[in-house]
């Protein structure tokens, strides 16, 4: 059986996560290549539904990565978010889906190494759930 | 507060007067000390030079048998202390090393569990703290000039203070109103096993410890460590021999000089065994 | 029954059949309806049988309104003869709309619910475990048996629908609004729901004047046990209620009824999942330090979020229902 | 949506071998155009070449392009650039999606199949997402000619002073009494060494006298609000319990204190000299006004004293009721010049500050250098001996696991300085200490070997201890310094009268709550971060917000004035237009789809959102709108859609970077 390689989305706050990601680059942190990055402005951009999406559309887990508690660049969009999370974590766990295939991270624009920490990190726990297989267990097994 | 209580061979054997402070200090402050059953040697000797693993094992071995007793190890000699502190960093660090042990240890027929390596200094300070100690202080010890020299086997690498400038006993010792003096060289080197073969350069260096002790004016010093005690002890005539100059001055383990404060007398803490002799009256 | 009349069909899948009640409550409009179309087909109200459907031309059907969920192999086998036949497919109410309340089974697969309404369940005594068959020997042959599907599936899910009609059921002014929508001459575009607003509950609903300027509030509370101030919008008094997620037409019913909004008309066309958009909003409201334990404890009271916000519409969901993976059991 | 048939045009940069070297953009090419609504796709080796950017625009006119997508570097870097190009061929500058291969991709991914399955995906996802791009306008806002600079150092200063000259009103806030910062306690400057104060005061004073600068020492910033040409502060000005118009510095006052012997810890000279409750920070402060310190003053802290000083003043300059003030300011660009301190190097034991008098942290000579400072310029030891052996220590809590793993920067230069002044007026023997000699600069590395061949002796070895523990007679009462000397191989002991350590730099006291007071990011060592470490290294993340100095990073004084004086230029550039267009990803609300639940109206922390009675829907106050979209994600009815952020846009763009392989 080939090896699994987790498709993951994060979705990242603008002004921390996406430019420490960038850093990371310019300081060539090399990483696992499975987390896919889609920015929005804030974390309080984060509609549960586009987490839904993402699990619909094949990802294997889902990141939120947002501004540490006090530093939003917005104020308090990263409360939102961490609101949204909560309740979230609960529907998606009641519909079959481990809770920890959800998650989601502070990372500050100065902290690149943690890019590395937390997308590796994540991805082992990815690999040890194993594929979702939304689609084998319920859409196409009607 | 049960801890699993380690003698070692030197309090067994060479310092059974500390062995009688520490366990008088402890009755008084409430500790319970449950010596570890069939106890072995820590295995911080020439052992390790024929095998790594047996040498590692032996430690392990009797931290296996504290786990019966407690989550907590009393080690007083610090010789033994680094050993089980070594050991216990290495069977997390050292996957390799750690399944060579475990196959020893399953030879004896023991299940590997670790458990928290402390030593009487921390648990005075930390576990039961200087205001219960206070508390307890039958006699303060104003007058005396007590010089806290703490060596390098607490200290590094496992320490858990400043590894060069430690401070629990300076603050204990002022806690129990004895003058304590800031000795700059708190943590060099007392010669070790340099001094065994009476090298002249192990001798150099306890000379340049007790001759500072003595020029910053202390009276007594007192040390956590039973190789500081014995190397600031034993060779103090030689020395003084040696460079024309009295170094004289006793040398008490902590919990001596603590127990004195606690009030017991000095044959209950031993201190009537020292080669240099002390007396609280003569403060 | 003149011929130019267009012809209409009614049809019942999986659903409990308030469906079929919500179209005798027209009452007399009823008469009316009938005087503008000819019911070809309506098993619950007219003795017709499915040879009359397969006898008439493709397409010779006007509008088919069929309602409930996919459940069956059967029910399948006949919304594809009605879609053949029909000119407009209309799913009619929350069941064939979004799957309904049968499509909260869709928490569990048919290996589990077997076991339980057969074997687990406390009340049932079924010694020599029979189980649904799909085939049986009877002296006059072998009978086949409609399939029980793994999942409860939305109509547009089997067939292509043209057009919805929400709720649970559809009240009678939103049946009305539907058919005359049908039969204008100018039709709406196909996928639209019909009968019902653009807007949302809160738009017709009394209590939405009641509201602050910020709708904030620091927990949820069950409805059971809180006290209701019934002059004063149910949100704000921490009774989550759906009606802001959900699209209006039923004449805020339940509101008015000081009962919190459950969602049955569905969401709104600016929404992908109805319960994703509904959790946001919940959250999104509360007014709490983010902090584990205090978001925690304001959410303590929406211990089954699926029931909440996917009430009528898991089977339209993005996930469908629950991933039961394999020898995964209920709940 | 209808919309006419959209015809994407996709372009991977090689971006020289920083991509192409890990991704195979051939074969990302090959990937991408078969993706339906991909007219062209090609792969070049620099995009943001005029070449590259050339090559976009006739595809543009040629093909009909409707949508354009280059995968190259970050969007931080380059977006506007391909947006200009984008526009420049016709089409609206947002039918434009950047998809960033290298920082999030080629930079970061081992394995070059790897990168390059990524690189298909990130590609992809921009592809599907541009299709739901709309054209959109960027809105103008008018910006505040003013400038606000905070910290009044010599960043600050110049900073100050270029806007000043530039015709722009400057707010200068300061802590503390005076202007000058650091370089007001030194007495000479390297290379060159002339005068710090001869070439500072000048500059102090026109700050004073300059008709566009308000200076408003003794104060801090309390808040900042609003956003880019727009920023509303409060700062809050202490009492100085001196009417600064009154006052002209005469010192009567200092004179008359009841206080006969100045006996309180003296901030500028580091304690190193004393000064009554009524001072005058330092002889060249500016303002030179007198100050009362509330702390040390009989009246103000118990309220009972003769007021000598109150008689003294024949200005009725001193007024025990000035209450603090608030003053609100409104500009449009902001410079952070706030400067850092010293470690406490206290918690370095074995270099025994404060347990040996004799061993001295660099300001503190710096201070008694000064001829100003205490002892006239003289090195007098704190047992009022001249030292004939002096040991400076580098990299003290620098270049250290165990403190500051960064370079200070500046300490070489500063010890080798302050071993050459020390020599001159003490002809003392002087060791330098050193790890490496970081002479990097115009006419540095001269001045060392200047130094070196005046006879200090420079022994390369990171200092172990100082102490005072004698082994030979020698020895005896000195400071010895024990350290290995690597070139030497050799563990020596250099008893010394005197030790200077050259402390590591930290950021200033309470950087924290100004980072996010302006919300401006900082680096792990809390020096804040610039937008990019070589191509915008003034400004920071927070537009219109600027950098200067040592807030950054360790600098020395040259290195310094240039940022600030550049931060000064973008500050100007900035307020001069008058105007700034804002990102158009502000949210709007349909009307039709509104129902008012005002579920979204408690989401915004900027009040951009209002409820409108008599429609009975919410509505946008564009002008406050930030941006976040946070009000989008809550919109129950999905009425509420950001620019730049619709739901369609996120949703395809989620899509598109999830579809394994070639789906």
């Amino acid at each position: 059986m080939a090896e699994f390689k987790p498709n993951i989305v994060a979705i990242v706050c603008n002004w921390c996560t996406y430019i420490a990601a960038d850093t990371a680059g310019t300081a060539r942190i090399k990483y696992t290549p499975y987390v896919k990055i889609v920015r929005v402005m804030c974390s309080g951009r984060v509609d549960p539904q586009m987490v839904l999406w993402a699990f619909r559309n094949g990802a294997d887990g889902v990141l939120i990565c947002g501004c540490h508690p006090g530093d939003c660049h917005y104020k308090e969009g990263n409360y939102k978010a961490y609101r949204r999370y909560m309740l979230l974590k609960r529907l998606v766990k009641q519909l079959g889906i481990e809770e920890e295939r959800l998650r989601l991270e502070w990372i500050a624009a100065s902290e690149a190494p943690r890019v590395k920490e937390v997308f590796d990190e994540f991805v082992e726990q990815i690999k040890k759930l194993g594929p979702l297989k939304l689609r084998e267990e319920v859409i196409e097994n009607p | 507060m049960k801890y699993a209580y380690y003698p070692g061979c030197t309090l067994r054997a060479s310092y059974p007067h500390v062995d009688m402070s520490l366990k008088s200090v402890f009755r008084v402050l409430g500790v319970e000390l449950v010596e570890i059953d069939d106890w072995n040697c820590c295995g911080s000797t020439a052992v390790e030079n024929i095998s790594e693993a047996v040498s590692l094992a032996l430690s392990a071995r009797n931290i296996c048998l504290a786990a019966k007793i407690s989550d907590t190890m009393l080690t007083p000699c610090t010789e033994c202390l680094l050993q089980q502190r070594r050991v216990l960093y290495i069977m997390e660090q050292y996957p390799k090393v750690r399944e060579k042990v475990l196959k020893v240890l399953e030879k004896v027929g023991l299940e590997w569990k670790p458990v928290k390596v402390v030593h009487p200094l921390e648990i005075v300070v930390n576990d039961i703290g200087l205001d219960k100690v206070k508390e307890k202080v039958k006699r303060d010890l104003s007058g005396i000039k007590v010089v806290p020299y703490y060596g390098c086997l607490i200290t590094r690498p496992y320490g858990s203070e400043h590894p060069l400038y430690p401070t629990s006993m300076d603050e204990l010792f002022s806690a129990l109103k004895a003058e304590v003096i800031d000795y700059p060289l708190k943590t060099k080197c007392c010669g070790a096993t340099l001094t065994a073969t009476g090298d002249e350069r192990g001798l150099s260096l306890v000379y340049q410890l007790l001759k500072d002790a003595k020029r910053r004016g202390g009276n007594v010093i007192v040390v956590p460590c039973t190789v500081c005690q014995f190397n600031l002890e034993v060779f103090q005539d030689k020395i003084s021999t040696m460079y024309g100059e009295n170094v004289s001055i006793p040398v008490l383990y902590f919990t001596q000089l603590l127990g004195l404060a606690l009030g017991l007398s000095e044959s209950e803490l031993g201190i009537d065994k020292l080669l240099v002799p002390f007396s609280i009256s003569a403060r | 029954m003149s011929k130019e009349k267009p012809k209409v069909a009614f049809y019942w899948c999986a659903s409990c059949g308030g469906c079929e009640e919500a179209v005798v409550d027209l009452a007399e409009e009823v008469l009316k309806v009938i005087e503008l179309v000819d019911i070809v087909f309506w098993p619950v109200a007219v003795d017709t049988k499915r040879e009359d459907i397969e006898k008439m031309a493709d397409g010779e059907i006007f509008a088919s309104f069929i309602n409930g969920a996919i459940r069956l192999s059967e029910q399948e086998d006949m919304v594809k003869l009605l879609r053949r036949k029909s000119k407009f497919i209309i799913a009619y109410g929350s069941c064939s709309y979004m799957g309904g309340i049968p499509a909260l089974a869709n928490m569990w697969n048919r290996e589990t619910i077997f076991n339980w309404v057969y074997s687990e369940s406390p009340t049932v005594m079924n010694p020599d475990k029979t189980t649904p068959k799909t085939k049986i020997e009877v002296k006059e042959g072998e009978l086949e048996l409609p399939l029980f599907y793994n999942t409860v599936r939305t109509l547009d899910q089997v067939i292509e629908v043209d057009y919805y009609v929400p709720g649970c059921p559809p009240t009678p002014q939103v049946t009305k609004n539907a058919l005359l929508a049908l039969l204008s001459d100018e039709l709406p575009p196909k996928g639209s729901v019909i009968g019902a607003l653009s807007k949302s509950v809160c738009e017709e609903c009394p209590l939405n004047e009641t509201k602050p300027d910020k709708v904030l509030i620091d927990s949820f509370k069950r409805l059971a046990v809180t006290k209701i101030d019934p002059e004063k919008c149910l949100l704000l008094q921490g009774i989550p209620c759906l009606g802001p997620v959900t699209r209006g037409g039923c004449g805020a019913l339940c509101p008015n009824g000081k009962m919190p909004c459950t969602g049955c008309f569905g969401p709104l066309d600016g929404v992908l999942d109805y319960g994703g958009k509904a959790i946001s909003f919940l959250a999104s409201i509360l007014d709490v330090p983010p902090e584990e334990d205090a978001v925690l404890k304001a959410i303590e009271n929406l211990p089954d979020p699926v029931g909440l916000v996917y009430k009528y519409s898991l089977a339209r969901s993005l996930l469908r229902g629950r991933i039961i993976k394999k020898g995964g059991g209920s709940e | 949506m209808s919309r006419e048939e959209v015809r994407i045009g996709v372009y991977v940069c090689h971006c020289g071998t920083n991509i192409a070297g890990v991704v195979n953009v051939e074969e990302v090419v090959e990937y991408i155009k078969k993706i339906p609504g991909v007219v062209v796709a090609r792969h070049y080796v620099y995009m943001c070449s005029e070449a590259g950017q050339n090559l976009i625009k006739q595809d543009i006119k040629e093909h009909k392009l409707n949508r354009v997508v280059v995968a190259s570097c970050s969007p931080n870097l380059h977006e506007n650039t391909f947006r200009r190009a984008v526009a420049e061929a016709g089409l609206n500058p947002y039918y434009f999606q950047m998809a960033n291969i290298r920082e999030h991709c080629s930079w970061v991914t081992e394995d070059p199949k790897e990168a390059t399955e990524k690189a298909k995906m990130i590609v992809r996802a921009a592809v599907e997402r541009v299709k739901y791009h709309e054209p959109l306008e960027k809105k103008k806002v008018e910006v505040k000619d003013k400038i606000l600079v905070v910290g009044g150092g010599i960043a600050g200063i110049s900073a100050a002073l270029v806007c000043a000259n530039a015709g722009k009103t400057v707010y200068l806030v300061e802590k503390s009494p005076s202007i000058g910062g650091m370089m007001s306690r030194l007495d000479k400057t390297f290379p060159t060494l002339d005068c710090a104060a001869c070439i500072l005061t000048p500059k102090m004073n026109e700050v004073a006298s300059h008709p566009n600068i308000k200076l408003i020492t003794y104060a801090e910033v309390e808040s900042v609000e609003g956003f880019v040409g727009n920023f509303k502060v409060r700062i809050r000005k202490k009492p100085r319990y001196v009417i600064e118009d009154l006052c002209v510095g005469c010192e009567k006052c200092v004179e008359a204190c009841v206080f006969k012997e100045p006996k309180f810890y003296d901030e500028w000279s580091f304690g190193l000299k004393k000064r009554k409750p009524v001072y005058i920070p330092f002889p060249y402060a500016v303002p030179r006004k007198a100050i009362i310190d509330p702390e040390s003053c009989l009246y103000l802290k118990y309220g009972r004293c003769k007021q000598t000083c109150v008689e003294a003043c024949d200005r009725n300059a001193i007024d025990f009721n000035q209450k603090e003030e608030i003053i609100e300011v409104e500009v449009g660009a902001i410079i952070l010049a706030t400067g850092y301190k010293f470690i406490d190097v206290s918690k370095l034991p074995q270099y025994g500050y404060g347990k040996y008098p004799n061993v001295y942290i660099a300001p503190e000579v710096e201070v008694m250098l000064n001829a100003s400072g205490p002892t006239r310029g003289e090195i007098i030891l704190r047992d009022g001996r001249k030292p004939k052996s002096v040991a400076i220590i580098h990299c003290v809590g620098s270049r250290d696991e165990n403190n500051k793993k960064y370079c200070s920067r500046l300490c070489c230069m500063a010890a080798i300085k302050l071993a050459h002044l020390i020599k001159e007026r003490t002809e003392a023997e002087v060791y330098n200490f050193y790890i490496d000699i970081r002479a990097a600069g115009k006419g540095y590395e001269e001045f060392y070997k200047r130094v070196a061949s005046e006879g200090v002796r420079f022994i390369r070895g990171k200092v172990a201890e100082i102490t005072d523990v004698a082994l030979t007679p020698e020895e005896e009462g000195k400071l010895i310094v024990r350290v290995e000397d690597t070139l030497a191989g050799v563990i020596r002991r250099i008893p010394v009268d005197m030790v200077v350590l050259m402390p590591a730099l930290e950021p200033a006291t309470g950087v924290e709550e100004v980072s996010k007071m302006f919300g401006v990011s900082v680096t792990e060592d809390f020096w804040f971060l610039e937008r990019h470490p070589k191509l915008a290294p003034i400004a920071t993340f927070a537009d219109g917000i600027f950098l200067a100095g040592c807030c950054q990073g360790p600098k020395d004084i040259p290195d310094t004035v240039m940022q600030a004086e550049g931060a000064a230029g973008d500050a100007l550039a900035l307020v001069s237009r008058g105007y700034i267009e804002l990102e158009p990803n502000i949210v709007s609300i349909d009307p039709e789809k509104c129902s008012g639940c005002r579920v979204c109206v408690g989401m915004c922390p900027f009040g951009a959102l209002k409820y409108n009675e008599e429609k009975g829907v919410t509505e946008v106050i564009e002008a406050l709108c930030k941006g976040c979209g946070t009000c989008a994600a809550a919109c129950p009815s999905g009425a509420i859609q950001q620019n730049l952020f619709k739901d369609k846009q996120v949703y395809a763009e989620i899509a598109g970077i999830l579809a394994v392989g070639g789906e």
